[in-house]
């Protein structure tokens, strides 16, 4: 339910971006949802829908992307999917990771050389991808 | 688009006063000044938050003997722990006792999350703990809370003056509000006549006191010793100005 | 391509022994160590050289007394200036005395760069002075100079032990060469028994010696310390290592 | 003069990499001098045709392009070249960053807002762009 604090920074993000360019209304927000963060879809559209009431986002669409997440080492260059690395994470790590995901690097490691030295190359987390004003 | 700066000002919209204590150089008891100080507030009668943002050297949870072992409770953000009446906020509670190798981006992304996250809902001071150096903490808080009160945590050791000094700079040159030095570990007047030669105001003296590290982890006693004695003179001056 | 990272490893190729003198915790007597450990192991015989990569709390050249304002001489690279016998390097013959914040990737470049131009050309010791932390001088250490040998400072805080702890964990997990614990301001047995508990060598302790400050600036006095005395054990424990 | 020292980074860069891919000559080496770093192009020239003496680019042709300074500051998001900058600059400040770019944020400042906090895009210092091996 941390969701809703991304949710409220999603749309105070749209809101200021719309009036600085002079826009009335907001169309589609399109949202991109990295898979490391692993934040609840439903919730975070819920939050939306709620918080977009009596705003210039009253009749927005919200579309959502999930990005897959990648990394890769900087110690040997090897480059890896989450799921190779499920088995070193736990229900307690995945919570830790979902409320800031940087803490991977105190839990994973390349499975190629155990560096946790690595970069989180796509799918880190939360961010808007593209806006419809008018 | 980043959404997590604009939420960063809201979680932030009901704080009253934030404090970052800084020094550039480590060791000088930047955090066992700022979390007695946050203490010491709180006795005063303040609603008051305590950020630890020295991800790698994070070190207030051992002093506040607060457990890191369960979460902090989420409802519409995450809602610091209660510890010894104050809210309290660490990555801790979330990279548990393991290391955490960050690099720059990484920190900055983890600092920008955690402030994006956290309700501090309504408070009179947020105390901001920060590591040594002058890399993306101390950077991303000239950029994100600009309207921060900067507290600098010095010794009279040459080292700690050099370093300190070059910090002043970098704030006084970005006019930023710098609330004065404490002295730690205070000995003769060199860190006296510094502050009058950078025109900064002098908040106080910390005795050294060698027994404090067998107080760490025990606030009770810690807020008996004459190391809280010296802190809450400043905490007190501080709330006057 | 980079290339400066091929330059790094021909830089070192005459070094003998590298040794990174870390703690993860700041002020707790890296750099008057590290340089002091120089300084002896030069008085032992030995060619050395000495490296400040701490760049936002450099420290080294005021423990030397070494004189800023002249770059190091240029000839096929940078040759290190020459100071009291040993050959020293630092981002402040270029810096100035000026605040240089840095952000992590701008760190990590300045180290490179540092690193491929510094011509050491044949020592049996390089002492590497890191800044506290596990953030970029740390990592790129590791992916650099892989056959750094880590020597650890610690003093007998709570606080020392639990960040040096992480960075111990660090270092063991990726099979780097630990030298040993240092134990400065040393009092009672914990730090020794923590080693015990880590499976890390204690190479000795470093009295707490409080006159330290007025030496710093002043290498002949602060070869003849109490402080130095301790220093110089280390060395030749480690020379035989 | 420390320019030999970089010169010799790039001719071991360059023949580690033809080696791994398997060539046995270096025809073209294409390098990349960064405005800010100001190094003397042809001491570099010279030490490169130096130093490829009885390698496998002992007939290499070296390639120069000169990158434009860019800084962008991250405080204000103002963009500015070098030359805006020239009066904050004198000689000695300008040898200080000749041997480490990095110090220019100990002497320059966003002309906007006057942060040192700021972003070289463009023209930082010295590297390979392409190679053409056999
Ligand atoms: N007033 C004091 N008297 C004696 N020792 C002190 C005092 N303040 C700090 N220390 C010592 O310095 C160490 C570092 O303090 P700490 O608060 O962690 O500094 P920083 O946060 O600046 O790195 C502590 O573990 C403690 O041993
Ligand atoms: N053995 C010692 N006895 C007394 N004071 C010391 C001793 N070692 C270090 N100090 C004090 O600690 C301060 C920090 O030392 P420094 O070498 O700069 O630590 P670091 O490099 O780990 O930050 C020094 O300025 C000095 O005042
Ligand atoms: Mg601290
Ligand atoms: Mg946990
Ligand atoms: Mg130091
Ligand atoms: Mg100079
Ligand atoms: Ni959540
Ligand atoms: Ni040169
Ligand atoms: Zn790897
Ligand atoms: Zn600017």
């Amino acid at each position: 339910m941390h969701e809703w604090a991304l949710a409220e920074g999603i749309m105070a993000t749209a809101i200021e971006f719309a009036e600085k360019n002079g826009a009335d209304r907001i169309e589609e927000i399109v949202i991109v949802l990295g898979e490391l963060q692993d934040v609840d879809r439903d919730i975070v559209e819920f939050a939306l829908n709620n918080l977009k009431k009596d705003t210039i986002a009253q009749d927005a669409k919200f579309v959502f992307e999930e990005e897959k997440a990648l990394f890769q080492c900087r110690a040997c260059g090897h480059q890896w999917r989450l799921e190779e690395s499920k088995g070193e994470m736990n229900e307690e790590i995945r919570e830790d990771i979902h409320f800031v995901p940087e803490v991977v690097h105190a839990f994973l490691s390349c499975p190629n050389c155990g560096s946790r030295d690595f970069e989180v190359v796509k799918g880190r987390g939360v961010y808007i991808r593209e806006m419809k004003v008018r | 688009m980043d959404p997590r700066i604009a939420g960063i000002k809201l979680k932030l919209s009901g704080v009253n006063r934030v404090i970052p204590v800084v020094s550039g150089k480590g060791g000088v008891g930047k955090s066992l000044i700022s979390t007695t100080l946050a203490l010491s507030l709180n006795r005063l009668g303040y609603s008051v938050g305590l950020l630890d943002l020295d991800f790698h050297g994070a070190s207030d949870h051992v002093i506040l003997g607060a457990e890191i072992g369960e979460l902090p409770e989420e409802e519409r953000g995450v809602v610091p722990a209660d510890v010894h009446g104050i809210k309290f906020m660490s990555i801790v509670f979330y990279s548990q006792d393991n290391p955490n190798p960050l690099r720059g981006e990484e920190v900055s992304d983890a600092l920008i999350e955690i402030l994006a996250i956290t309700r501090w809902d309504s408070l009179d001071y947020l105390i901001i703990d920060m590591p040594p150096g002058m890399g993306e903490q101390t950077l991303d808080l000239l950029r994100f809370i600009p309207r921060g009160e900067f507290l600098v945590v010095m010794t009279p050791s040459p080292l700690s003056l050099r370093v300190a000094g070059n910090l002043i700079t970098l704030l006084q040159e970005g006019r930023r509000k710098i609330l004065g030095v404490v002295e730690n570990m205070a000995r003769g007047d060199v860190v006296e006549e510094f502050t009058k030669d950078r025109d900064v105001r002098y908040l106080g003296a910390v005795r050294r006191y060698d027994e404090i590290d067998s107080l760490i982890g025990d606030v009770p006693s810690l807020l008996e010793s004459p190391f809280s004695e010296d802190v809450r003179k400043i905490a007190e001056k501080i709330t006057g100005l």
